[in-house]
């Protein structure tokens, strides 16, 4: 049988949904990181497929070129600042990021 | 195809899209001239703030020539370029130079705390120009696309320096939340620009309210239609994300953290800069969405909802503020507060924009983003002016908690007066600017209420929070002024320039209040702003 | 003088005075004392000189000021002068310069202290001097500030409490006021939107050229329940008084009797400047609570009077109970039901004079008896009245001058108390028998409470309490005080028409322009009924 | 012309005394030794003593613009009196209290003036000034006050001569240490207070309407607060000064209801109308109510409201044309709130207990404030408000006076201390001129006020003398046999005592009490006959007139003849200087002759000259059943009888009195010796001795124990626990506030602290719940979305 729209955006749903739970349930603080990375292809899923298949035509695609780019660079960030937790915590679990509270 | 988009960017970038742009491009040339002298250290010779300030006023300067433009040509003019991803109006060029003046102040008050020291002068900078380019981006938006980048452009260098106090167990913690939240929070928005742009098959704001009638159909545009339906969830995602930008409740839960964790000067920049950013963004993509009669109960329904946020955010605000005793986290929550306060006009404004008598209304609606802009300039100075006392006197008894301000009024009455007028102006107390600002809001939320009653609600909440919010404020102003000094706390002996810089942000919030050429010119500017970012509506 | 000159002279000449102030050293005490005092004397000159050139008989505003301020927002730097505010304006300057004269006995932070003072007397005039409604909540707020330090840094044992308690009950009223502010200003049916009070009056009443109120019958009792309760505060009647006494008890003498002195009719002047023109129908609507709550006031007042223990506290619940006689004076409006007039107009207008008139006697009384308290207070440093006694002997002149001052607050004919008590009790029978009753029985509990403090302080064979060796008699500065004090409350009480005269006309004008304010409202409701 | 020249002259006397006042309260202090010197009280003289001139000189004028005419016709109808011409006359006051005012003033002369003084406020129509009204009542108690207060005031000087001290030592007031109280003298205060007093109690005269009555009412209670409380050290005396004044305040209380009612509905507390060359520019109250040929006020014949009128008798209306009109019962009201007030100031039923306390303040302050002018002035009120008052009100009048004099008569029987003696005659003085009021025997009652003012202070001085002379001894069982001690003292007393016993001595020169008294119980009498029903006004007052001759005596016998009972005072006891003695003598010619020739004396006639039109002819019932006014010839008529009646309780009382107190003592020894042998005459006598003892004395000392207990049990119980329960409600009230009104404030407070608290709760600080949060907040958007926006 042939995909249409609505597969693909179940796809990206799916991948949201994981994303999503991924980040509120990871304690690795990279589990977490990655989590963002799901939800974000999860989007970018959406732009390809609604690319195809409306009226949005090559904006869609331009739009997930952009939101990759995007993504590394906050990856980059996020990563770097992991670091910077582990060297004050020497660990990466979020949880124990706890003193700020209240 | 490809050559034709290049032409059409090419003809609209040369002859007018860099001069709109020139604000942005002199603070990109800013940040890689900071990066080139770290890379040749040159930054030993000339202090890197220097180049700094004289990039922010450049800056400045272009935008307030455009600005100039803008009032000479006197009919208001609101045109897109760089093949419509920007829009140019008197709307975009009031934050631009509301940016560029802010990013002016922040640097003199890193100047004066000395953070950050000299090593890291340059990628401080480089950071703290980098966010305002992306929140003048997101003022000036007008493409789903931009508005994504604006958010991701503004947040990602805020990550970094809320985490700049290296080696501080706090700040790292802040910065982990902040960037985890911030990008959590930017992947639900994008997933709902997905939806939004995919469904109505294009980016551009501009058009989001007429392609929601023809998906539509003709009906009046309501949930059960399921395109509708998924539209109006796609937006309500963008909206969590720039809620999240707001710190509205219920994604909030970074701001107090973060601004605890980040120093003083992060926090203040952090707490105007980045909302003032959201807001611009907010007012466009509600302008986007409103203005046409089959989407008026929607938006109206929508306008209702951020009311009650509104509501929320200002009660949690000012309840959760009056136990902290972390100075830094008291004014976070204050932020949220007034964060709130400024949503209600926002509400007020979608209320105003989608009901039937919506042209009788223009004046008012124009009043509504007015008060709101209004509100933003006031703040700049009153919670800068607040978080620059803190800087100061953390920078003599490293300590950010209320009890190092017992007594203040004994050792250095220029921050406890500038502090003084900073805070009756955030309770709303003539004859100081915040009074002024509030009272336009609920002015406006008034004009609201005549249409939907809900709006009523909002007004009353607004006046029992300016009761409630009287508590914590006070709680600050009895530390400093009626309570003895502690004798364990170090003494503030407090040098000129710093005394200078706080009581000109005092005297500015003063002046806001009741210097008529200020007050007046610059309401009837911000209303001016605010009937520009309305054009798009007609055409 | 040229007038707008002249009012704004008068309005920021204490300003003026706390700049001096901030720019001299904070060591020179005496000079800063004189330069205080300086400016609050010329302030008192220049009221005199507003007096001169006030002309009798006018009925509307002298001596407009109209300058704009906020165009954008059509808010005007609008001052004026009638016979309603004259006198008060005139009190003001007295009391604060007395106050001034007391404030010798201020000890500490003397630099700050008349820099507060001196705003606090801009703020307090301003407030009196504004037609623009806008201005007014400006002014309005303005004096919330200096009060909270005054009280908050120099009161008593819990000035903070007493202070923040201030803080809260003022700005709840500030917040009730500026929402009726907003229905009035988006109501006003203008061209453009106004907060002109004497147009916005016109409008009310019907008679405007440009402004139509458009504010509902139904509006406009919300609205005059919002200014009511903000005006009701500062008066301050029963159930919003409980600041009084905490207030009162913390503050250093001389704030004392500004609070009583001057404030505290700051509450009566905008019901009878603001809310009564504004919304005449809300104001016919509630006029019985306005009577009724006077009453209780008096009422409640008095027997809280009588059980304290504290010699302020129990001055501080006098001026709940004497300030009441204001709402009723004001409130004792009635409508016959069949023509739809006034009945008795003139009745209504004693009252409204008396209640005037009262406000202006209970200034100078109530401020009398703080300062005899302060002065009593200063030597023995505690205030229990069961401690006291024998001071006929030991200070017979400062006990002489207090007793005529206490005389005055009792309303002993030929003093400045009696003549508004009972205009305004004459005056209420036409309104309600029951109510004018009940509110006449209020001449024996005063009588009671004040006799029975002045025979525990004053009489008696001799001082009970702590500190007798340091009671010294009254000196000159405090003598100055308390006999000028005296000599008004005489001069008031002997020549009532000094007022009346200043007053009559304008209150006239506002009892008719209520009248047909009623007319227009009851048209309307008229057409409704009509419509349904 | 003549009221200018009156008021003028009036002016003078009435404000000298302030200028007294002022002069003295500031040279007092401010002088060099005002301890020592006199001047204060010589200045007061001065002034009281020119007023007196400038009263008479006014009284003078007043007679002569009228050429006395008053007295002529006044003798004319005194002539008729007798029943057989009766009828005539009758007709003539008919038409008298017919025609309205202005023809009445033609026909006798216009004999009472008013106009303004000044204006305290106007307020539209209704306008409040400060007025005068003199009429020959005016001018006599001008005259009577100026005079005896002038003779007060010298007797003062001697008196309080030992206030000339810098350091008093006051024996009643005591310090906690147990010793007594040294202050220094207050010789000038007491004279200032006294000028002050005379200068409200003038006021109160002159006085042109009701509400200046009540200004100048309120003045002469606080000059007497200060004056009884003079000895401040002594809690008694300011205990007493603060009951006085409390009380009063009760009274006026009352008093302020009717000012508010007449405000109401006849819009001015005018007196009467003021007329410029014969155009009335001002109506007077008196002018306002019209009465019937009956005497009944003209009322509307369906409600039953009284009509207001003008001056000549025409309806007055309203702007909608109707009749302006009040219900009879506001004028029930209005009369009982304003007698209210005269309860009050006169110490009357049931507010009498105040007086007796007033006895704390000095001797001379009892004399001329407690018994001759203050406390009279309720009764002065009382007559010069006559035209308002209707039938209901001038009974409850009567009653309260009939009850008020039995009571204090009964009390003063078994008083020991001379001057509570004397001030519960006086209050059973004003008793007899309020039943006077009441039972229409209007220049009945001022006369006796006249009278009684004479010989009560003239009584009180002479007590003051013996106190005087026996250093401040008060207690009559310490004195007796003063009489050789102190002459005069003791004959000036003994005229005093005869005057008001209402002694009858042939060749007119009867004793004034005589004179004022018979027309008081004549006038009972009457309106006994015209209104059987309420025949004890007639009884009480009579058998009361006994009483009042037994305890007078008494107190006289106890004082002056008999033993010594205390040698120690009695050895001390010495005449008292000539300031207080010529004073002594003045007023005893005065006391005696005052009311010389009776009615037809000067005294009575002046009185009548300007009595309310409708008195004379005397009032028919209103109603069935209603009560009847006695006019002139009724009383006239019965006139002889009451008066034998009364000299004959008199006497009875007085020799009683001797009997038991002046010789009872002497004729026991005398018997015994006498009857040694002889049982049968000693039994009879013995029996007799029990006999009048059962019969007389017992029931006597028991009526008057009861009537003392209930007088003090009762009333000042009822006064007690109201104080009490104004303190508990009081107590309770001050705990509603600072619990419940605070709390409600503080409760914000707490409130805004614990929800921020719980909110902390929320911030976990834990990054996995932050997100979510994120997860959460977009789920719960979405669901509300869907619940509550448009389909």
């Amino acid at each position: 049988m042939q995909p249409d729209l609505s597969s693909y955006l179940f796809i990206g749903a799916v991948l949201f949904v994981c994303g999503v739970i991924c980040m509120a349930t990871k304690r690795n603080a990279i589990g977490v990181l990655m989590g963002v990375e799901l939800v974000l292809n999860g989007a970018n899923v959406n732009f390809v497929a609604f690319s195809k298949y409306t009226a949005l035509g090559l904006d869609g695609q331009v739009f997930s070129l952009f939101v990759i780019v995007l993504a590394a660079a906050e990856a980059a960030v996020a990563l770097a600042i992991v670091l910077n937790f582990y060297n004050n915590h020497l660990t990466v679990d979020v949880d124990r990021g706890n003193k700020l509270k209240g | 195809m490809f050559s034709e988009l290049l032409n059409n960017l090419i003809n609209n970038t040369l002859d007018k899209g860099l001069d709109y742009f020139s604000a942005e491009l002199w603070l990109s040339g800013t940040i890689v001239v900071m990066l080139l002298m770290r890379l040749f250290s040159i930054d030993r010779l000339v202090p890197t703030f220097i180049v700094g300030l004289i990039g922010a006023a450049a800056a400045g300067w272009c935008s307030f020539g455009q600005f100039a433009d803008l009032i000479a040509a006197n009919d208001p003019v609101s045109v897109s370029f760089f093949g419509g991803m920007l829009r140019q109006d008197l709307f975009s060029v009031f934050f631009r130079i509301f940016l560029s003046l802010f990013l002016i102040l922040t640097i003199a008050l890193t100047v004066l705390t000395g953070i950050p020291d000299n090593e890291d002068a340059p990628d401080f900078y480089t950071l703290l120009f980098g966010a305002t380019i992306g929140m003048m981006l997101m003022a000036s938006a007008n493409n789903l696309l931009m508005l994504f980048l604006g958010v991701e452009m503004a947040s990602v260098p805020s990550y970094v320096m809320v985490g700049f106090l290296k080696g501080r167990k706090a700040s790292s913690e802040a910065s982990l939340k902040y960037v985890v939240y911030g990008a959590g929070a930017a992947g639900v928005m994008l997933y709902g620009i997905s939806l939004v742009a995919g469904i109505l098959g294009t980016g551009d704001m501009t058009l989001l309210a007429d392609r929601i009638r023809v998906v539509a159909e003709g009906g009046t545009a309501g949930l059960g239609d399921p395109e509708v339906r998924t539209v109006a969830l796609g937006v309500m995602l963008v909206m969590v994300g720039l809620a999240f930008k707001l710190s509205l409740v219920p994604f909030h839960f970074w701001c107090p953290d973060a601004f605890e964790g980040a120093s003083a000067e992060v926090a203040g920049f952090l707490s105007v800069a980045s909302k003032a950013g959201a807001f611009a963004l907010l007012v466009r993509f509600c302008v986007g969405l409103s203005g046409v009669p089959e989407t008026a109960n929607l938006m109206t329904a929508f306008g209702v909802g951020l009311g009650v946020i509104a509501i929320i955010t200002t009660t949690y605000g000012n309840l959760a503020a009056y136990t902290q005793n972390n100075l830094k986290r008291l004014l976070a929550y204050s932020t949220i507060a007034h964060a709130g306060y400024m949503l209600m006009a926002v509400a007020a404004m979608l209320v105003m924009l989608n009901s039937d008598q919506a042209a009788g209304l223009g004046k008012a609606i124009n009043y509504s983003i007015g008060g709101l802009l209004y509100y933003l300039a006031v703040y700049m100075f009153m919670n800068l002016g607040a978080f620059a006392v803190i800087a100061l006197v953390r920078n003599y008894t490293f300590n950010e908690d209320i009890d190092s301000f017992k007594g203040l009024i004994s050792q250095s009455p220029a921050l406890c007066i500038t502090m003084l007028v900073c805070v009756f102006s955030l309770i709303g107390i003539p004859p100081f600017g915040g009074f002024f600002a509030k009272l336009m809001i609920f002015a406006s939320v008034y004009q609201a209420a005549q249409i939907h009653w809900a709006m009523y609600v909002v007004l009353a909440a607004g006046a029992v929070n300016t009761i409630f919010s009287l508590f914590y404020y006070v709680r600050i102003l009895k530390a400093m002024f009626l309570e003895e000094r502690p004798a364990n706390v170090k003494s503030v002996p407090l040098p000129a320039m710093e005394g200078y810089y706080v009581v000109v942000l005092a005297v500015m919030v003063a002046l806001l209040g009741f210097l008529p050429q200020l007050v007046n010119g610059l309401s009837s500017i911000a209303n001016e702003a605010g009937n520009a970012v309305l054009l798009v509506i007609g055409g | 003088m040229n007038p707008d000159v002249l009012l704004s002279a008068i309005i920021f000449l204490p300003a003026l005075g706390a700049l001096l102030l901030a720019f001299m050293d904070s060591r020179a005490v005496s000079q800063i004392r004189a330069v205080a005092l300086g400016f609050t004397v010329a302030t008192f000159v220049l009221t005199l000189l507003l007096w001169g050139q006030f002309k009798y008989g006018e009925a509307g505003m002298q001596m407009l000021v109209v300058k704009e301020w906020i165009p954008t927002w059509n808010v005007f730097y609008r001052l004026g002068v009638d016979g309603i505010s004259l006198p008060l304006v005139i009190l003001t300057s007295l009391v604060t310069m007395l106050a001034a004269v007391a404030s010798w006995s201020i000890n500490k932070q003397h630099k700050g202290y008349f820099i507060l003072f001196l705003l606090l007397e801009t703020g307090m005039l301003g407030v009196f001097l504004s037609l623009d409604f806008f201005l007014f909540f400006v002014f309005w707020e303005v004096m919330l500030l200096p009060m909270y330090f005054l009280i908050g840094v120099w009161g008593g044992p819990r000035r903070e409490y007493a202070a923040i308690k201030f803080f809260l009950y003022t700005l709840i009223g500030g917040v009730l006021m500026l929402i009726a502010m907003l229905m009035f200003y988006f109501n006003s049916g203008g061209t453009t939107d106004s907060f002109n009070l004497i147009e916005l009056a016109k409008a009310a009443a019907g008679t405007s050229e440009t402004l139509t109120s458009t504010l509902s019958p139904n509006l406009q009792i919300t609205a005059f329940v919002l200014l009511f309760i903000g005006f009701a505060i500062k008066l301050p009647a029963f159930p919003f008084h409980t600041w009084l006494p905490d207030a009162h008890v913390e503050a250093p003498t001389p704030i004392s009797m500004i609070l009583a002195g001057v404030l505290l009719k700051l509450g009566g002047y905008g019901i009878i400047r603001v809310a009564f023109p504004l919304c005449p129908y809300g104001a016919y609507y509630a006029a019985y609570a306005l009577v009724g709550i006077g009453v209780f006031s008096i009422i409640y007042g008095a027997f809280a009077a009588l059980a304290q223990t504290d010699f302020k506290r129990l001055v501080a619940y006098s001026s709940v109970s004497h300030m009441g006689y204001v709402l009723i004076g004001l409130g004792v409006w009635k409508i016959g039901e069949a023509t739809g007039k006034t009945v008795n107009p003139d009745m209504w207008l004693m009252g409204i004079n008396g209640a005037m008139f009262q406000m202006i006697a209970h200034g100078v009384s109530s401020a009398g008896m703080f300062f005899m308290v302060g002065v009593i207070y200063d030597r023995v440093h505690h205030r229990d009245l069961n401690q006291f006694g024998g001071l006929m002997g030991r200070m017979p002149l400062y006990s002489g001058l207090a007793a005529g001052l206490f005389f005055a607050g009792l309303g002993l004919p030929g003093l400045c108390g009696f003549i508004g008590e009972i205009f305004v009790v004459l005056s209420a029978w036409n309104y309600s028998p029951t109510l004018a009753i009940v509110a006449a029985s209020g001449v024996i509990l005063t009588a009671g409470y004040i006799l029975w403090a002045m025979q525990r302080v004053y009489m008696g064979s001799e001082y009970k309490g702590p500190h007798s060796e340091d009671i010294t008699p009254i000196n000159g500065r405090e003598l100055t005080v308390a006999s000028v004090l005296l000599a008004f409350a005489i001069i008031l009480g002997v020549f009532p028409g000094i007022l009346f005269d200043m007053m009559q006309s304008s209150t006239g004008a506002l009892v008719d322009s209520m009248q047909l304010g009623y007319e227009k409202a009851a048209a309307t409701l008229n057409e409704l009924q009509a419509m349904r | 012309m003549v009221g200018e020249t009156l008021k003028f002259w009036l002016m003078i006397a009435w404000l000298l005394p302030l200028a007294g006042f002022v002069v003295e309260i500031f040279f007092g202090f401010y002088s060099k030794n005002p301890r020592h010197s006199k001047a204060a009280a010589w200045c007061a003289v001065g002034c009281i003593g020119i007023g007196f001139l400038c009263s008479a000189n006014a009284l003078r004028i007043w007679g002569n613009a009228n050429d006395w005419c008053v007295l002529e016709v006044a003798e004319h109808s005194n002539a008729h009196a007798d029943p057989a011409h009766s009828e005539e006359t009758h007709d003539a006051d008919k038409a008298l209290a017919d025609h309205d005012h202005s023809d009445a003033d033609s026909a006798k002369g216009q004999t009472a003036y008013s106009g303004v003084i000044y204006t305290l406020g106007v307020f539209g129509s209704l306008e409040v000034t400060l007025d005068y009204y003199i009429d020959s009542l005016t001018l006599v108690m001008f005259t009577m006050v100026t005079l005896i207060a002038t003779c007060i005031h010298l007797f003062a000087i001697g008196y309080m001569s030992d206030e000339l001290t810098d350091e008093y030592v006051d024996h009643s007031a005591h310090t906690a240490d147990g010793g007594h109280v040294h202050r220094p003298g207050r010789f000038y205060r007491f004279f200032a207070f006294m000028s002050l007093f005379c200068f409200a109690m003038l006021g109160l005269v002159l006085a042109g309407n009701i509400f200046q009555v009540f200004i100048f009412w309120e003045l002469v209670g606080i000059c007497s607060f200060l004056l009884i409380g003079f000895y401040t050290e002594r809690k008694t005396a300011s205990d007493a000064a603060n009951k006085a004044f409390i009380m009063n305040r009760v009274g006026d209380f009352g008093f302020l209801i009717g000012l508010m009612v007449l405000w109401t509905f006849f819009g001015t507390f005018r007196f009467g109308d003021t007329v410029v060359d014969d155009q009335v520019v001002d109506q007077g109250l008196f002018s306002m109510v019209h009465r019937d040929n009956t005497g009944n006020l003209t009322r509307e014949e369906f409600t039953g409201d009284v009509l207001i009128t003008d001056t000549h008798g025409h309806v007055l209306t309203n702007e909608d044309g109707s009749n302006r009109q009040i219900p009879y019962y506001l004028m029930v009201v209005v009369g009982l709130g304003i007698f209210a007030g005269c309860v009050g100031k006169s110490a009357q039923f049931p507010l009498q207990t105040w007086l007796p306390d007033a006895m704390e303040g000095p001797t001379p302050v009892s004399a001329l404030v407690h018994s001759a002018t203050m406390v009279a002035a309720g009764v002065y009120l009382a007559g010069r408000f006559f035209p308002m008052f209707v039938q209901e009100v001038l009974l409850t009048i009567a009653y309260t006076g009939c009850i008020t004099l039995f009571l204090a008569a009964t009390i003063a029987m078994v008083a020991t201390d001379i001057k509570k003696v004397l001030a519960y005659s006086t209050i059973s003085q004003l008793g007899y001129m309020m039943l006077g009021i009441g039972v229409f025997g209007w220049a009945a009652g001022l006369f006796h006020l006249i009278t009684h003012a004479f010989f009560k202070s003239l009584m009180f001085l002479c007590s003051g003398s013996v106190i005087y002379g026996c250093h401040h001894e008060q207690e009559m069982p310490k004195m007796g046999g003063l009489l050789w001690k102190m002459p005069i003292t003791a004959f000036t007393m003994l005229v005093g005592v005869c005057a008001i016993s209402g002694f009858w001595v042939p060749f007119g020169l009867e004793f004034s009490g005589y004179h004022s008294k018979d027309a008081i119980v004549a006038s009972a009498l009457a309106f006994n006959y015209a209104n059987p029903a309420h025949f004890l006004l007639f009884l009480i007052p009579l058998l009361t007139a006994g009483i009042t001759a037994f305890y007078m005596f008494r107190m006289w016998f106890y004082t002056f003849v008999g033993k010594p009972r205390d040698q120690h005072v009695h050895e001390h006891a010495h005449e008292s200087p000539w300031v207080m003695t010529v004073p002594l003598v003045i007023l005893a010619v005065f006391a005696w002759f005052c009311a010389y020739g009776g009615e037809s004396g000067r005294l009575y006639l002046m009185l009548t000259g300007d009595e309310p039109a409708h008195v004379a002819a005397g009032v028919t019932a209103a109603t069935a059943g209603g009560i009847v006014l006695p006019g002139h010839d009724a009383i006239h008529a019965v006139h002889g009888q009451a008066g034998t009646w009364a000299l004959i309780a008199a006497l009875s009382g007085a020799l009683i009195a001797y009997v038991l107190y002046g010789t009872s003592v002497v004729n026991v020894e005398e018997m015994k010796r006498q009857l040694a042998g002889v049982h049968g005459f000693l039994a009879n006598k013995w029996h007799f001795d029990e006999l009048y003892d059962a019969l007389f004395m017992k029931p006597a000392h028991k009526v008057a124990a009861f009537c003392a207990w209930f007088d003090g049990a009762v009333f000042d119980r009822i006064l007690h626990s109201a104080a009490k329960a104004t303190v508990i409600v009081s107590k309770w009230d001050r705990v509603f506030d600072e619990n419940v009104v605070d709390g409600f404030v503080n409760l914000i407070a707490s409130a805004t602290q614990s929800v921020g608290t719980s909110l902390k709760v929320v911030q976990t600080g834990r990054l996995r719940q932050y997100v979510m949060f994120i997860v959460l907040g977009v789920v719960a958007l979405f669901a509300v979305m869907f619940t509550t926006f448009p389909g």
